[in-house]
């Protein structure tokens, strides 16, 4: 049914999952416009359900609801407690940082690091390097299955990536 | 409660202005373009979040609060993303990073 | 080939969002900034972001060539109709106060399908127009 | 039958014979007879209008209005009924002149030469019974552009060359001068009816009268006043019916013509009293210099064209003067040069088509092997120089009666040394086809067709005629007196 | 309060402008205009509090949107010289 | 002349946009100026309708004065008329250096001269 | 439901749903069925309004909303005239098209052409249909943009930059109305262009007015391609397709001159800021220019297309020229050389065309012998360029006489002969025309006529007909002008 | 902003031409939001910094072509582009200062949007309003330009079909 070539990775799952991912999806949606709309006229919740139904009419056509577009697998848990640490660390990183630009020596040792993270999914890897990202004093450049490329701005923080204890949560997230 | 409200967010507030004008002065002091993004990065994390807070806060517990985090979300998931496809495009292009004497040093 | 899911995973994570973001400023267009232009113009940003992300043969999969094109035309001609609606009900051109025993309610009603009218158009034409340019590079100059 | 119905008729009568000729272009023996019809038709037609202009009538008729409160009107009076006279008799003669001619030298594109020559007659009819400036205008302008093709007739360099200097001088004078004078008469006027006396308003200033009527004859290009005369030599590069057509039936009587109903009905004598001085003074140059210019030219239709252009200028000076009898004189003078002119032009085209000559100075001896045409050039001279009997003696004997009486010294002395040079440039050209030997290596060569001399022979015979009938002509002529204002 | 936030956020835009102005390469000017696009995202939001009006922070999110998909366009663009083409066919491509 | 500032930032954006639209050679970047002479007109519409103190115009409990709205909608009309405008240029340009080979307007002049040139020739 | 109160707008909304049910059928013949059946239609309301107007302008509150607030359609004598040429050169001229585009596009876009035409259409009635400043410059934008795309359709490839020309002279143009209608906006607080004369008056501020005028003028005249700003014009006109360059040449450049007058006199006449800047001079001077220089240049092209390009350059001047008199004749001589000049490039266009079917170029020397190969093409060309020049029994004649008649009234007899100097230009470059046709043999590689289909034909000779007959029977056009004209000058009665 | 149009103006490297217009289009929008325009400010920011960008992306991509020198002398077009301004200039010195409530455009035609227009169309944003309604015609230009503009860009870049190739001569 699909003219493209179906990717390896974005396998729809079984039967039953997508059901429900496509309720909760249209509950995320639909809790979405509520928040934007402020206005609950009958004609507007009206509306907003119809739009949220094309929104997944859509989004079914274009093959977005699979695992990677609707992950509802993540173990909810482990992924709010990921959260407040990650928004700790980047804090942190950010401080860091800010000291190093505002030093009249700028002191800085930009690295490129290549390591192996520990996901296996891509969901995972996605989430590792946004969240290397994320942090300030890192940037993934390069996310491959099996390797990351990834721009340090000072060798400490190059350092500690490999085995660091944000792949650690991350691949706990992902259910693993 | 509201004047321990007005203290924080005038708190996160500044922080995050701090943070933003840091991530500027950062944008021009950085020697090259990989470095940049790192100072571009503080803005949009920790500039953007402090500052999304500091509103949220003033706002109290309203649709406008709500939807300031929908853009704290919007930025968490995009700024990364952006951020990564444009390290990644440079490099693609060729772009070679200025790197300390350590030059790639790889972890298996 | 790997080095893109992080973009392919966004995108899949926003495009939803986006549609219904698009919508939401199509129909709050009385109450705060948007309306059928910016509503048409967002919802063709989130079709072009994953035309870019997943190729434009997908995307012309999702949104097929004809129903853009009908798109393009349907529009203008659904403003022009409601102009033609009042007309036929006695009014004006473009006169809503002829919709609906209520002239308020007409003029929602008008206000409403005008608005969707331009939509729809600038939708399809932005999306028209980004096939046309996207598409003349992949099939080989 | 209404009068005005004659006159229209007399105008579609060559338009339509022009389609019917363009329909018959396949078979050129029906497309001749075709020609002659017509021409002959449109004779009648002409004259059928006569008896109600005698009897003192002068039917109008408008058509349209082309813009508001001015109508395109035909209106039927003695100058014009004279000069539409003229045109449609000669036309017969010319085209029977035609036949031969074209014929004989095989020329191409012949449905074109009659349609296009059938279209000029047309307009010269219109422009004959113009009812105002603006109709007498429309037709000036279809004239030049139906002429043109005729001009350009070879389709060489030089036929292009001449036609574009045709066309420019005509066209260009035409809506450099013409038009802003017909738009400024309209405005002075309210109106460009041609009326008896004049139209132009009592007060009007008398500069504006003289720069109004110099606006009108050096737009009037036709004319030929100089310096607006160089488009007449320059179309000598036509066929010579066409010359004759330009220099006797059409074109340029059109020109004396126009000038000389503007000066009677747009002008009237009175209020170009003090205004035409300098007319006379420029004419009489343009006579006297265009003679000497004549004189020294070798190709005989270029001695042919000047003099068209001296004659022209006759009938101008003669109207300027405006003296009663020279006014009658220029309006006859149209007729007689008409008639002399072509005769000249038949001859010369004569001598082409059968001896292949065109300079004066190959002509020696030729009075004896063209022993019909030499008579008929000889007779044609005659006239234009003013030697009894040809029809020239006695307009220009008018017209030195009229300067006279006006006490124009300067046209006195102009029309005598204008008529020596006359003499100077005509009579040796007789002397030496009469008493010259022919050079003795010459191809034998014989008489010109026998239509072309029948045609020769008609004109010659009616210069003659005109020298004893004047009366008739002075009785068209006479109404004009009237017209003019003059008591 | 939102003066100071203001404030600051014309300043980071300042400068961002600064940069995508020396450049040197595309991609500083890109990085800065991204820059600059979250700056005007947050002032936006901030301007909504100056003004009284906070309710307009769909402007924010707007900006927020396009800020992305145009980095995004623009970066496809300079990985894959059109936009036409999917990622994934990228090794095909070349 | 404070209260003029709005008016000479206009002034600034058509001059700067004007002047690229004509100086420049590259049909892109001529088509950049062309947007930038166009969005000058958004201030000189839109700067005299604010009122200070006065907010957006969508009428809300608690607020009395507000901006100008009319500026806004022919600015709305005037956006679009642009992107449209800068589409069909775009689609224009794609096609001419299919063509041409080029978006240099004098290189584009040139070769059109040179074929002009040969017809002439050509008989 | 009456139709008769809705024809304003009915005038404009007919062509502009055609065009999306044209691309929404996407089919060629049903396509060109919809665009021509709204034509007639279009020319139908045109009369009807012509006629209409005759007792009083019309006025048509779009959307019910009373005009300073809402949008006005307003018919006055003007308009009706401008809509009549418009209307009824488009409802001639698309059958015309129909043939000639066979062998110009290719056939799948057929339908994309039938639906720019009716956008083009829809935009200059609309443009002189409206009595709302800012709504004028919409509608020159759509039919801008569908000009600019019609023109980039020839078949050469200068037509894309032809049309890129024009496409960033056109906009510059256009936002030099907007600027200029801003100022008049932020000066007299509304956008009805009655209500902004009436509100002139107490305007104090005469700069932001002047500077408007400036603007306006500057850019109406980019639009209507007076002397120096006439660039894009020639080549736009040689390139496009021939039915393309006839309705440009004969409607295009005519409503842009709508819109100055209806600035001109409607909104700034009754203002006294024409005191303030020697506009008559200016617009005196660039005339004189557009006639003899466009003229001069017309005489040395290579290109007949360009040739009646060039021309159609120098006689805008003719009708500006009008338009500097400040009188009611200068005025009736505009709008009468408007109509005429329409008429008669509309039909050497179509003429032009019709030759290009077997030269296959408009090249001058590829034109040799057509007065042989094409008798009555080249002598519709004569007929034509008879106009162009002038010459009685022709359209151009009556406007010219006027024009002259206009210099005459004033006393300035220098322009008397400047005006019809600048006609004998015409001369030559017809003449050129003449003597390439009619003197020269044909190319060799010229091929057999081909076979013109009468759907061109008919609408030629309509055409240029009509070229002939609107210089015989003036009473339509003289009539409309100079009531027009009266209107225009005096408001009052 | 200014700086962000200077360099523009300067640069030959078309996509950092690009890249600045897309920032030179969030400059405006934030300028448009401290104007009270936020209709106009999210269209111009979509518009600006989506569209524009996206559109001009793929034209460069089909044209390849970095811009060579400019080949002309650019005192001619700045004295244009001076002139201009100079007009402009000359003319608002006579317009009313920055938020002068008696400006003309406050007291004329716009108070009864702003009055009126919620209670006769029902809508509180009055810009919609106006648009939509009040001047509703004006919008339906509007679509229609972009739709021609939609029409325009098919028409000139649909490829033909093969059996096309060829105009039928
Ligand atoms: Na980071
Ligand atoms: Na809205």
């Amino acid at each position: 049914m699909s003219l493209r070539t179906k990717h390896l990775f974005s396998s729809t799952g079984n039967p039953d999952k997508t059901m429900i991912r496509y309720l909760s999806a249209a509950v995320v949606l639909y809790v979405f416009w509520l928040v934007l709309s402020g206005n609950y006229t009958l004609f507007l919740l009206t509306m907003g359900a119809l739009s949220v139904i094309a929104a997944l009419l859509f989004a079914r056509r274009m093959e977005v609801m699979d695992r990677e577009g609707h992950p509802i697998h993540l173990g909810l848990a482990a992924f709010f407690s990921y959260w407040p640490w990650l928004i700790k660390e980047i804090l942190k990183s950010a401080w860091d940082v800010t000291w190093r630009i505002l030093h009249p020596k700028l002191p800085i040792s930009p690295t490129l690091v290549r390591f192996r993270p520990s996901q296996s999914e891509e969901m995972g890897l996605v989430i590792h390097a946004n969240s290397i990202t994320l942090t300030p004093g890192t940037i993934s450049i390069g996310v491959a299955r099996g390797e990351f490329l990834v721009h340090a701005l000072t060798r400490e923080s190059a350092a500690g990536l490999a085995g660091s204890e944000m792949d650690r949560r991350v691949t706990r997230m992902m259910g693993k | 409660m509201s004047l321990f409200v007005d203290i924080a967010s005038w708190i996160l507030i500044s922080a995050g202005g701090f943070f933003c004008v840091v991530g500027g002065i950062g944008l021009m002091r950085m020697p090259d373009f990989y470095t940049r993004l790192h100072a571009a990065s503080i803005i949009e994390t920790a500039g953007a979040g402090m500052l999304l807070a500091g509103m949220a806060l003033q706002s109290g517990l309203t649709l406008v609060s709500a939807k300031l985090a929908i853009i704290a979300l919007l930025i968490f998931f995009a700024s990364p993303v952006a951020t990564h496809a444009l390290a990644n495009a440079a490099l693609a292009r060729g772009l070679q990073p200025r790197l300390d004497e350590g030059g790639v040093s790889s972890k298996p | 080939m790997k080095q893109d899911i992080v973009l392919r995973i966004a995108c899949k994570l926003f495009i939803p969002f986006i549609i219904v973001f698009s919508l939401y400023v199509q129909f709050h267009g009385d109450f705060g900034p948007g309306g059928g232009f910016q509503a048409g113009v967002i919802f063709a940003a989130g079709i072009i972001f994953y035309a870019i992300v997943h190729g434009l043969k997908a995307a012309r999969w999702v949104m097929p060539d004809w129903l853009v094109e009908a798109m393009v035309a349907s529009g203008v001609l659904l403003y022009a109709g409601v102009g033609v609606a009042g007309m036929l009900l006695g009014g004006n051109f473009l006169d809503y106060f002829v919709l609906h025993a209520d002239p308020v309610v007409g003029q929602h009603r008008g206000i409403f399908w005008v608005e969707a009218g331009v939509a729809v158009t600038v939708c399809g034409v932005m999306v028209k127009v980004f096939y046309m340019f996207a598409g003349r590079g992949t099939e080989g100059l | 039958m209404n009068d005005g119905v004659q006159m229209l008729g007399a105008i579609a009568v060559p338009l339509a014979g022009a389609g019917v000729i363009a329909l018959c272009h396949r078979r050129p023996n029906v497309r001749e007879s075709v020609t002659i019809i017509t021409a002959l038709l449109l004779l009648m037609a002409v004259i059928s209008t006569v008896p109600s202009v005698l009897a003192g009538g002068s039917p109008r008729i408008e058509l349209f209005d082309l813009l508001p409160g001015l109508p395109v009107a035909f209106q039927l009076e003695p100058l014009g009924l004279l000069f539409a006279l003229v045109a449609s008799s000669l036309w017969i003669v010319n085209s029977l002149y035609s036949i031969g001619y074209m014929r004989a030298n095989k020329e191409g594109r012949q449905t074109r030469f009659y349609v296009c020559f059938a279209l000029a007659l047309g307009c010269t009819m219109g422009i004959a019974f113009s009812g105002n400036v603006l109709t007498l205008f429309i037709f000036y302008e279809a004239l030049t552009l139906v002429t043109y093709p005729l001009v350009t007739h070879h389709g060489t360099d030089d036929a292009r060359n001449g036609g574009r200097t045709y066309l420019g001088y005509l066209v260009g004078t035409s809506i450099l001068f013409f038009l802003p004078a017909l738009i400024f008469t309209w405005h002075l006027a309210g109106t460009t009816d041609f009326r008896a006396g004049g139209i132009l308003p009592g007060s009007t200033d008398i500069a504006v009268v003289s720069f109004l009527l110099a606006l009108y004859l050096f737009g009037i290009g036709k004319a030929a006043l100089m310096p607006v005369h160089r488009w007449l030599p320059a179309a000598m590069v036509a066929p010579t019916p066409v010359s004759a057509l330009l220099h006797a039936v059409a074109v340029v009587k059109a020109g004396v013509f126009c000038v000389v109903k503007v000066v009677i009905y747009v002008f009237g004598v009175d209020a170009l009293t003090g205004a035409s001085d300098w007319l006379v003074v420029l004419s009489g140059f343009t006579i006297v210099a265009a003679s000497v210019i004549a004189l020294r030219s070798d190709n005989l239709k270029r001695r042919l064209a000047y003099s068209t252009v001296s004659q022209l200028s006759y009938v101008i000076m003669a109207t300027a003067v405006l003296a009663p009898l020279s006014i009658i004189a220029a309006a006859l003078h149209i007729a007689a040069h008409a008639l002399g002119k072509i005769t000249l032009f038949f001859a010369a085209g004569s001598i082409y088509t059968a001896a292949h000559k065109t300079e004066v100075s190959q002509l020696n001896g030729i009075g004896r092997r063209m022993p019909w045409t030499s008579a008929a050039f000889t007779i044609g001279a005659f006239s234009l120089i003013g030697i009894p009997p040809a029809a020239g003696f006695v307009t220009k004997w008018y017209m030195l009666m009229g300067a006279v009486s006006a006490g124009s010294a300067f046209a006195v002395v102009v029309l005598v040394a204008s008529t020596l040079l006359n003499a100077a440039y005509f009579l040796p050209i007789v002397h030496a086809a009469y008493f010259r030997e022919p050079p003795e290596n010459e191809h034998p060569h014989g008489e010109a067709p026998a239509l072309m001399i029948a045609a020769m022979a008609l004109t010659s015979a009616a210069t003659l005629v005109f020298f004893f009938v004047s009366d008739y002509p002075l009785m068209l002529a006479k109404p004009l007196l009237e017209a003019g204002g003059i008591r | 309060m939102f003066t100071v936030g203001a404030i600051a956020l014309m300043v980071t835009m300042g400068l961002a402008v600064a940069r995508a102005a020396c450049g040197p390469s595309v991609f500083d000017r890109l990085l800065a205009a991204n820059a600059v696009g979250t700056c005007a995202m947050l002032l936006l939001a901030v301007m909504g509090f100056l003004n009284g009006r906070p309710e307009f922070l769909d402007l924010a999110l707007v900006y927020g949107l396009l800020n992305v998909i145009g980095t995004i366009a623009i970066l496809k663009y300079f990985r894959m010289g059109d936009l036409g083409h999917a990622l994934e066919d990228e090794d095909g491509a070349k | 002349m404070a209260g003029y500032f709005s008016y000479f930032a206009t002034v600034f954006l058509m001059v700067a946009g004007l002047y690229i639209l004509i100086a420049r050679g590259n049909l892109i970047k001529k088509l950049v100026g062309l947007s930038i002479f166009q969005t000058s007109v958004y201030l000189l519409y839109i700067a005299p309708g604010k009122l200070i103190g006065g907010t957006a115009p969508i009428v809300a409990e608690g607020f009395k004065v507000y901006s100008n709205p009319l500026p806004h909608v022919l600015i709305l009309t005037a956006i679009v008329v642009g992107v449209a405008t800068l589409a069909l240029g775009l689609a224009l340009v794609v096609r001419i250096r299919e063509s041409y080979s080029t978006i240099e307007e004098d290189e584009i002049l040139a070769q059109d001269a040179t074929a002009a040139g040969d017809a002439e020739r050509r008989p | 439901m009456s139709v008769v109160p809705h024809l304003p707008v009915l005038q404009v909304v007919v062509p502009l749903l055609a065009a999306p049910l044209a691309v929404l059928l996407r089919h060629r013949v049903a396509s060109f069925l919809i665009v021509v059946s709204a034509s007639w239609i279009v020319l139908a309301i045109a009369i009807a309004l012509w006629l209409q107007v005759a007792n009083g302008a019309l006025s048509y509150e779009i959307g019910s909303w009373p005009p300073p607030w809402g949008i006005e359609y307003r018919i006055d004598r003007l308009s009706a005239f401008v809509l009549l040429l418009v209307a009824a050169i488009a409802a001639v001229l698309l059958p015309y098209a129909r043939a000639s585009i066979e062998r110009e596009i290719p056939r799948e876009r057929h339908y994309l052409f039938y639906t720019l035409f009716a956008l083009c259409l829809a935009g200059l009635l609309g443009i002189t249909a409206t009595g709302d400043a800012f709504n004028i410059f919409v509608f020159l934008e759509v039919s801008s943009l569908s000009t600019y795309v019609l023109i980039a359709m020839g078949r050469d490839r200068r037509a894309l930059l032809a049309a890129y020309q024009y496409l960033i002279m056109g906009t510059i143009g256009a936002t030099f109305i907007v600027i200029g209608i801003g100022l008049l906006y932020l000066t007299t607080g509304t956008l009805n262009l009655a209500d902004m004369a009436a509100r002139m008056g107490d305007v104090e501020a005469s700069r932001p007015l002047l500077a408007a005028l400036a603007f306006i003028t500057v850019g109406v005249c980019l639009k209507l391609a007076l002397f120096p700003l006439h660039q894009w014009l020639p080549n736009a006109y040689t390139h496009a397709p021939s039915a393309v360059s006839a309705f440009l040449a004969a409607t295009a450049t005519k409503v842009a001159l709508y819109v100055l007058l209806r600035f001109y006199f409607s909104v700034f006449g009754g203002s006294q800021i024409f005191d303030k800047l020697p506009l008559p001079e200016i617009m005196l001077v660039l005339s004189l220019t557009a006639m003899f220089a466009a003229s001069a240049i017309a005489v040395f092209q290579n290109d007949f297309k360009r040739l009646l390009a060039y021309s159609s350059v120098a006689q805008m001047g003719y009708i500006t020229l009008g338009i500097s008199f400040e009188s009611v004749t200068g005025l009736t001589a505009t709008l009468l050389h408007l109509f005429n000049h329409a008429i008669t490039k509309g039909a050497l266009f179509m003429l032009v065309g019709i030759a290009l079917i077997s030269t296959g170029s408009s090249a001058m020397h590829r034109l040799a012998g057509l007065g042989r190969t094409a008798p009555l093409v080249s002598f519709g060309i004569v007929v034509g360029g008879l106009g162009l020049i002038g010459v009685p029994g022709t359209a151009g004649f009556i406007s010219k006489w006027y024009l002259v008649a206009a210099a005459i009234q004033q006393g300035q007899w220098w322009l008397v002969f400047a005006i019809v100097i600048s006609s004998l230009i015409a001369v030559v470059y017809v003449w050129r025309f003449v003597e390439v046709a009619y003197f020269r043999e044909p190319p060799p590689t010229v091929g057999a006529v081909a076979r013109v289909p009468l759907s061109m034909w008919i609408p030629t000779l309509v055409m240029v007909g009509a070229t002939v007959y609107f210089g015989i029977e003036t009473s339509i056009n003289v009539g409309s002008a100079e009531l027009a004209a009266r209107m225009l000058m005096e408001p009052s009665r | 902003m200014a700086i962000a149009v200077v360099v523009l103006a300067r640069s030959r490297n078309l996509f950092t031409v690009v890249v600045l217009s897309g920032a030179y289009s969030f400059l405006m929008a934030t300028v448009l939001v401290a104007l009270d325009a936020v209709d106009v400010a999210m269209t111009e920011a979509s518009v600006g910094a989506g569209i524009s960008t996206v559109l001009l992306l793929g034209a460069l991509h089909l044209c390849r072509s970095e811009e060579a020198k400019p080949m002309r002398a650019p005192v001619a077009p700045l004295l244009i582009a001076a002139a201009t301004g100079a007009v402009l200039v000359y003319g608002s010195l006579g317009l009313p200062a920055f938020s002068d409530p008696q400006a003309p455009i406050h007291q004329h035609v716009a108070p009864r949007y702003l009055n009126d227009g919620p209670r006769e169309t029902g809508v509180p944003n009055v810009v919609t309003a106006v648009l939509a309604s009040y001047r509703g015609y004006d919008t339906l230009g509007e679509t229609t330009v972009v739709f021609t503009a939609g029409v325009g860009v098919i028409a000139l870049l649909r490829r033909r079909r093969a059996k096309d190739e060829e105009p039928a001569k």
